[in-house]
């Protein structure tokens, strides 16, 4: 026996799963080394800026180059007639529709790209950038969805006005993208037909940006005399996007090099393939030299990658004591003027049929209709798996809506409806196979930390006292997310199955590499895939070095987004590890002269069972695997790659309860409290889970309370600056208090679900039921976000409860 | 167009001299003619503090600042913070307080942080807050930034 | 944005004489503040620039000017007039109905119902100027046209070739806010006589 | 963004500044703090030719008493303000004044004089000078003179300085010992304009109100000062039935834009709501 000091020396040695190891990757940025995509700067490197359009809708009459031209310092000015040649003016989305590289004949949406100035430095660019005349004829705009289809609804993209689909399924409208449908609609409408309750609201989950703080960019690098592409950019999915690139440009896969390197930032909006990094990629193809562009940060907002925009109905069919009998949640969907709205092939509405929540539901019925406006392309998942944050809001408000309607506890409502611990795996009415929860629990822990009756008490209280100058409410999210896609027999983006891979090589004296296929936006992932490594191996996680993100080097692998980190990535690591320890047990068992039946596993070593002091640590293998002592036939090394196909998605859950006090004479809203317990199976690094919690409540909170981007009726943008776009400083921002339950993942090998996005999927409605309950008694039943003072106050003063 | 013209200042503690147009922002030549790529643009409307640096003992947002205005003065950026191979107190602290993620407010919010404490060497957690309301973060909810500042001013006044 | 405006202004002078200058397209657009025509394309098309200046922003458009209508028995005058800033990155346009109402043989009024619209830039960031920065233009507009009035007999015959009307007695206004000080002179005499309200 | 090329002149003294402003005429610009020009200047909205820095006049800066009268440098950044000693004492309302505008880096390059010259309705400096009583020192080619706070503010952007002067000082009277402040500000984040905000000085007379002046930001083309509200107040006591009243008479003077922050109805009832909070709070620390 070794003794329990030595035995935890060892183990603590290791800094391996379960421990809040520091992340390594801080060492670069506490010092201002990151390598962000706009500090590259290559040889006769020039700039491009990106020419846009005024109007959200007209046609292009005239493009004027001549004065541009004529600015000193520019070099060229790139346009679609300019991209025709190489047939690059206009590209596939990852919706399956095209969309227009460079503005083709008519612009569809406000700041649409119209041209590129290549200048010699930046302020050239711009320069030429603000020469380029453009003759434009104003057409009438689509802003709001529920026009799109009208019958005189002027058509936006007259390129496929006649084309009957655009990847999913027939069109009824030439503003009409798809229809997709997921249930039993029968046996849904007749639960409402038998129900004794029923409610429905309309519920709007409105366009809101990710706006991380970094905006996207690349440089673009082609060497003509090697005929080799090497893209610098911000991608979330470098190798997806090397793919696209081969596709789009010709040229093969294997020429083409695209290197993630640092992201400040990405929450979804950079996952899609942006006309900026095309135009670059073609400008310097044909210049021969690199290109750099980077976006503004009224370009990003206005721009690139969106979130939501979708308008909801919901409605729930119940018993009279509120168990949930039928689920109809419909939505239009807005996709702007082309459909780049990221999501896997056979999911154009994402992965939105996740919305019967965390409740056994026998009846569900959900539709999505998209259609096109002119508004900005995109539709990505913003801190989100594909949709989930719209369907994990109707239902958490919907429920709420229901309690309201019965006089229900909206914790009492839940609870009747929960999907049982014992019931898992629990397949929904939806189709989703929910791996494992513990529903109950998580909500009890929760209300018991926050004296919950305490608090309604208070409530009562504060309602019962017209004097009191501040609204009461109380939010609860009982939330179940999906995350970690594939499996590939479900999820492709442009026929590429969503499987990710780790590959690991071990060297002599015990050093580890391992490459992966996803990209590390802040999550930390070269901490936490090196602690698996460590546990797994038993070799210490500081000399374990992770790398992502460059394709000639990394594997092939889907990227960061949607929590698949840990889910798919976080499990080929697991099972790339075994592999090598299975081939280091065959060594230690030659070295130990017994049979592998004879080992078992310490910490750090294999020792034969009853005679510890026989033993091989896992340093020692690493030696001998590159030596000429080795069992009879085996390779030397110690290396193993694995491309992980999940058995199914992970679905991690929580509890949340938010405290707010309305200020009835302003609209302000204050959180006095918000509680978040998450449950995402096994946990690697508490620390790092900690701080992505901390993230996603306070984006969670930016886009219950703040954020929306709005336009006017001819489709201007109305907010695309800092000044206007809510990013909640720290005054603004609440105390967060974290709590967790542990309920292993049954089919991933480490036990680990998703954690990144739950805080987000989970606190949006979390605030949105705390700000209405603190009118529920008044009869409100809904208010759409974001719940900025000014439409809070409305609701005070059309209830007159604002009266001095 | 307008003539360009040599500005020399102090850059953590070195000289340095450029020559620039007037409309040239200090981020801009910071960065590109300087090297020095820690400060990073975040939304070019002086609202995020990504750009932040240590100007004349004054934080301020490099990119609403001309480079044209700094003739003779000393420029503190994230990478001068370092002294003789060791890191500032903040440095430590926002490292071992996890207060950064995607690293890219990270040197604006400490070179921020650094003029904070030198202002008010003990501030509580409200001054904190209100001192780097300046700054945003999109990653970690500030609530460990201001541990982490908490922490780097218990360490800077423990060794006076 | 849109912005639309009903605004009446008294003019010290006949309908008559108010009318000939109204017609006057050139006349009309050296009473705009920093509005110049500079081309005549024909009888009801002008080409022209209108520099918007707002503290230390301005905005210079170019474009186009159409006469929709002239009509002397009610004398109304419809113009429509659009244009790009000089960076294209912002655009305008102003639908304009000016009618002289006769009050006596030396006063008329100068009501005017104006549609303004903005795209781009300008929009997404002007949005909180918009109504007032019209507002001004609108009503230093009357002013100029009521100081034209006063000055000099406007050409009498038809509409006066833009060159003369450039070289017309009164100087093209000044941009905005150098008549700042005039104007808040006016100010609330303007005020005191609006009759619309802000639709 | 970048903006366009123009030509930078940093004068060491006043008198060259103003040669200069003279001899480039109206395509010169005067540089204070920068933070409202030079992000128009990048967005290109603005493209003068020539930058006149005030930044290096030393004359221009600093805070100093004279008699019953504070003296201020129109190129004292809101940072110095914020950290006076002096105002502290003598004139609170301006220190929690300038806490309110925009965050820690804007403070310490922003200026009052700039804040003050560039006639946005929605920088804080107009409504603390009006609530103040404050005078502003102009000096043009012709000398100086003086202008007060209350009617320097003509329209959107547009002040009673003349193309060829520069406000060079701010002169207010200390505020009578025991006299209440308070500078309300609704805003939606740190960094933004105010959807209101109202500042009030008042002096009681034991029960009753001595004297109340009351000024608006972002309320209207300018600085709105609530003369009907202040007289209301005269004399009566600090209830909710004057306080009400006082809220409705300056609600009646107040036209605000809608936009982002909000329509015209609800900024108009936070003009009345932020006056309410700022007489309330004035008259807590009000002695006398």
């Amino acid at each position: 026996m070794g003794d329990m000091s030595d035995l935890k020396e060892r183990q603590d040695k290791l800094q391996g799963m379960g421990t809040p190891l520091l992340r390594k990757e801080d060492a670069r940025f506490i010092r201002g080394q990151g390598s962000y995509v706009d500090d590259i700067k290559l040889p006769g490197m020039l700039f491009g800026a990106v020419v846009r359009s005024p109007y959200a809708h007209a046609r292009i009459k005239k493009i004027d180059k001549t004065k541009a031209l004529a600015c000193p310092g520019v070099v060229a000015v790139l346009t679609a007639d300019d991209l025709k040649p190489v047939n690059l003016h206009w590209m596939p989305t990852l919706g399956g529709d095209v969309q227009a590289v460079l503005a083709d004949k008519k612009v569809c949406f406000q700041y649409q790209e119209v041209a590129m100035v290549l200048g010699a430095d930046r302020a050239a660019a711009y320069d030429g950038a603000a020469l380029v005349e453009v003759d434009y004829e104003e057409l009438p705009a689509i802003v709001d969805p529920k026009k799109a289809m009208a019958p005189e609804a002027p058509i936006i993209r007259e390129d496929i006005q006649d084309k009957k689909e655009v990847g999913h399924g027939p069109r009824t409208h030439p503003n009409h993208i798809f229809t997709w449908e997921a249930g039993d609609k029968a046996a849904a409408d007749a639960a409402f037909k038998s129900a004794e309750v029923t409610v429905r609201e309309e519920i709007l989950n409105p366009r809101v940006h990710p706006c991380p703080l970094e905006t996207c960019g690349c440089v673009a690098s082609f060497d003509k005399a090697t005929g080799y592409l090497t893209v610098y950019m911000t991608s979330q999915a470098p190798h997806l996007v090397r793919t696209v690139l081969a596709m789009l440009s010709g040229i093969a896969e294997s020429k083409i090099r695209v290197v993630g390197g640092d992201i400040g930032g990405g929450f979804g909006n950079k996952v899609p393939v942006y006309p900026g990094y095309v135009v670059a990629i073609v400008a310097s193809i044909v210049t021969g030299v690199p290109i750099k562009w980077i976006e503004s940060r009224i370009d990003n907002i206005s721009t690139t990658g969106f979130a939501r925009d979708y308008h909801g109905v919901g409605e729930l069919a119940a018993d009279k004591d509120g168990r949930i009998k039928g689920l109809r949640f419909t939505a239009l969907a807005d996709h702007g003027a082309f459909n780049s709205h990221v999501s896997a092939t056979k999911f154009p509405a994402g992965l939105f049929s996740i919305c019967t929540g965390s409740y056994a539901i026998p009846n569900a019925y959900a539709r999505v209709d998209a259609v096109y406006t002119n508004k900005a392309p995109g539709g990505v998942a913003y801190r989100c798996s594909l949709r989930v944050t719209e369907a994990v809001y109707l239902i958490e408000r919907m429920i709420d809506v229901l309690a309201l309607k019965l006089g229900l506890d909206k914790a009492e409502i839940r609870r009747r409806n929960f999907v049982k611990t014992e019931q898992f795996p629990y397949t929904t009415s939806l189709g989703w196979t929910l791996d494992s929860g513990a529903y109950h629990a998580a909500l009890e822990k929760v209300l018991k930390a926050v004296d919950y009756e305490g608090l309604r008490r208070e409530q009562a209280q504060k309602r019962a006292d017209p004097k009191s100058p501040t609204l009461m409410g109380i939010g609860i999210s009982t939330f179940t997310e999906i995350v970690g896609a594939g499996p590939t027999k479900v999820c492709d983006i442009l026929g590429v199955g969503l499987f990710d891979s780790c590959e690991i090589r071990v060297h002599p004296t015990g050093g580890v590499i391992a490459r992966l296929g996803t990209m590390s936006q802040g999550q930390g992932h070269a901490t936490t895939y090196a602690q698996i490594i460590a546990t797994e191996l038993g070799l210490p996680a500081s000399d374990i070095v992770v790398e992502e993100g460059d394709t000639d080097k990394a594997p092939y692998g889907a990227g960061t987004w949607g929590s698949r980190s840990t889910p798919v990535s976080g499990a080929a690591t697991a099972v790339a590890a075994r592999k090598i320890k299975d081939k280091a047990k065959k060594i230690a068992a030659h070295l130990l002269e017994v049979s592998e039946g004879d080992l078992e596993w310490e910490i750090d070593r294999f020792k034969v069972k009853g005679n510890p002091s026989q033993a091989k640590t896992m340093k020692e293998i690493c030696m001998v695997a590159h030596t000429g002592n080795l069992p009879a036939g085996m390779e030397q090394g110690l290396n193993a790659v694995t491309y992980y196909d999940p058995p199914n998605l992970t679905f991690p859950f929580g509890a949340y309860l938010c405290v707010v006090d309305v200020d009835k004479f302003t609209g302000e809203v204050k959180v006095r409290r918000f509680y978040a317990l998450d449950d995402c199976g096994t946990r690697i690094n508490p620390m790092v889970i900690e701080g992505q919690i901390h993230g996603g409540l306070t984006e969670a909170f930016a886009v219950a309370m703040g954020q929306q981007i709005p336009f006017d009726e001819n489709g201007n943008h109305l907010g695309n600056s800092l000044m206007d776009y809510f990013l909640p400083t720290a005054v603004e921002t609440p105390k967060w208090e974290t709590d967790h339950t542990v309920t292993l993942c049954p089919h991933h090998p480490l036990g680990a679900k998703g954690v990144a996005e739950s805080p987000h999927v989970g606190g949006i409605p979390c605030f949105s039921n705390a700000v209405i309950d603190a009118f529920a008694h008044l009869g409100v039943t809904h208010m759409d976000m974001p719940h900025s003072a000014w439409r809070v106050w409305k609701q005070c003063n059309a209830l007159g409860v604002n009266k001095r | 167009m307008a003539t360009a013209r040599k500005v020399s200042f102090k850059l953590n503690g070195k000289p340095a001299e450029v020559t620039v147009e007037p409309r040239e922002l200090l981020i801009h030549t910071l960065r590109e003619k300087l090297a020095h790529t820690g400060p990073h643009i975040g939304c070019e409307t002086s609202h995020c503090g990504a750009c932040t640096v240590d100007l004349n003992e004054m934080s301020v947002k490099s990119c609403t600042v001309l480079t044209v205005q700094c003739e003779g003065a000393e420029i503190t950026t994230i990478e001068g913070l370092e002294q003789g191979g060791a890191l500032h107190a903040l440095q430590q602290a926002f490292h071992e307080e996890h207060g950064l993620q995607c690293g890219y407010c990270t040197p604006g919010m400490i070179t921020r942080a650094y003029r904070l404490l030198k202002e008010n060497p003990s501030p509580n957690e409200q001054q904190i807050r209100t001192g780097i309301a300046g700054n945003l973060c999109r990653c970690t909810g500030y609530q460990n930034i201001v541990k982490a500042v908490q922490s780097a001013a218990k360490k800077l006044a423990a060794a006076q | 944005m849109k912005v639309k405006l009903e605004r009446t202004f008294p003019m010290p002078a006949s309908a008559e004489a108010a009318w000939a200058l109204l017609r006057d397209i050139a006349g009309v657009a050296a009473c705009m503040p920093g509005a110049k025509i500079t081309e005549r394309v024909d009888d009801t098309h002008y080409k022209g620039t209108v520099a918007v200046k707002v503290g230390p922003a301005s905005l210079s458009f170019r474009g186009e000017i159409e006469v929709k209508s002239v009509d002397p028995s009610t004398r109304t005058l419809h113009l429509f007039a659009k244009g790009t800033d000089t960076t294209g990155s912002s655009a305008a346009t102003m639908d304009l109905t000016a009618r002289i109402d006769a009050l006596d043989a030396s006063s008329c009024n100068l009501a005017g119902d104006s549609e303004v619209s903005m795209s781009g830039k300008a929009a997404s960031f002007g949005a909180r100027l918009m109504g007032p920065v019209s507002d001004q233009v609108l009503g230093q507009f009357a002013a100029n046209f009521a100081a034209r009035l006063k000055e000099a007999p406007p050409p009498d015959s038809g509409a006066a070739a833009p060159a003369q009307g450039a070289a017309a007695p009164a100087p093209e206004a000044k941009p905005l806010n150098a008549l700042a000080l005039a104007w808040a002179v006016i100010r609330d005499w303007l005020r005191s006589l609006f009759t619309g309200k802000r639709a | 963004m970048i903006p366009a090329g123009f030509d930078y002149h940093s004068p060491r003294s006043l008198a060259d500044a103003l040669k200069l402003l003279n001899d480039l005429g109206g395509d010169a610009k005067l540089l204070a703090g920068g933070h409202s020009l030079l992000p128009m200047m990048k967005l290109r909205f603005a493209e003068p030719g020539h930058l006149i820095d005030l930044g290096r006049i030393a004359e221009l800066r600093g805070i100093s008493q004279s008699g019953d009268e504070i003296r201020i440098g129109a190129m004292t950044t809101e940072h110095d303000l914020l950290n006076s000693k002096l105002l502290a004492e003598k004139v609170p309302l301006l220190v929690e004044g300038a806490g309110w505008i925009a965050d820690p880096q804007v403070r310490y390059k922003g200026t009052i004089g700039g804040d003050i010259s560039h006639g946005d309705p929605a920088n804080d400096q107009p409504a603390l000078m009006v609530a103040l009583d404050a005078s502003f020192v102009l000096t043009g080619p012709k000398g100086e003179r003086m202008v007060k706070a209350d009617g320097y503010f003509l329209g959107l952007y547009s002040t009673q300085l003349a193309e060829d002067e520069i406000l060079t000082q701010i002169r207010i009277p200390v505020p009578p010992a025991g006299s209440g402040w308070s500078y309300q500000k609704l805003k939606r984040k740190t960094g933004d304009f105010a959807t209101a905000a109202a500042a009030v000085m008042l002096q009681m007379r034991g029960k009753s109100v001595a004297k109340a002046s009351i000024a608006l930001t972002n309320a209207g083309a300018t600085v709105l000062k609530a003369r009907e509200a202040e007289a209301s107040l005269a004399g009566k006591a600090i209830d909710d039935a004057s306080l009400n009243e006082a809220a409705r008479l300056a609600m009646g003077i107040c036209e605000p834009t809608p936009d982002q922050r909000g329509d015209a109805e609800y900024k108009l009832a936070m003009c009345g709501e932020m006056t309410r909070r700022a007489l309330h709070a004035a008259h807590a620390r009000a002695k006398g």
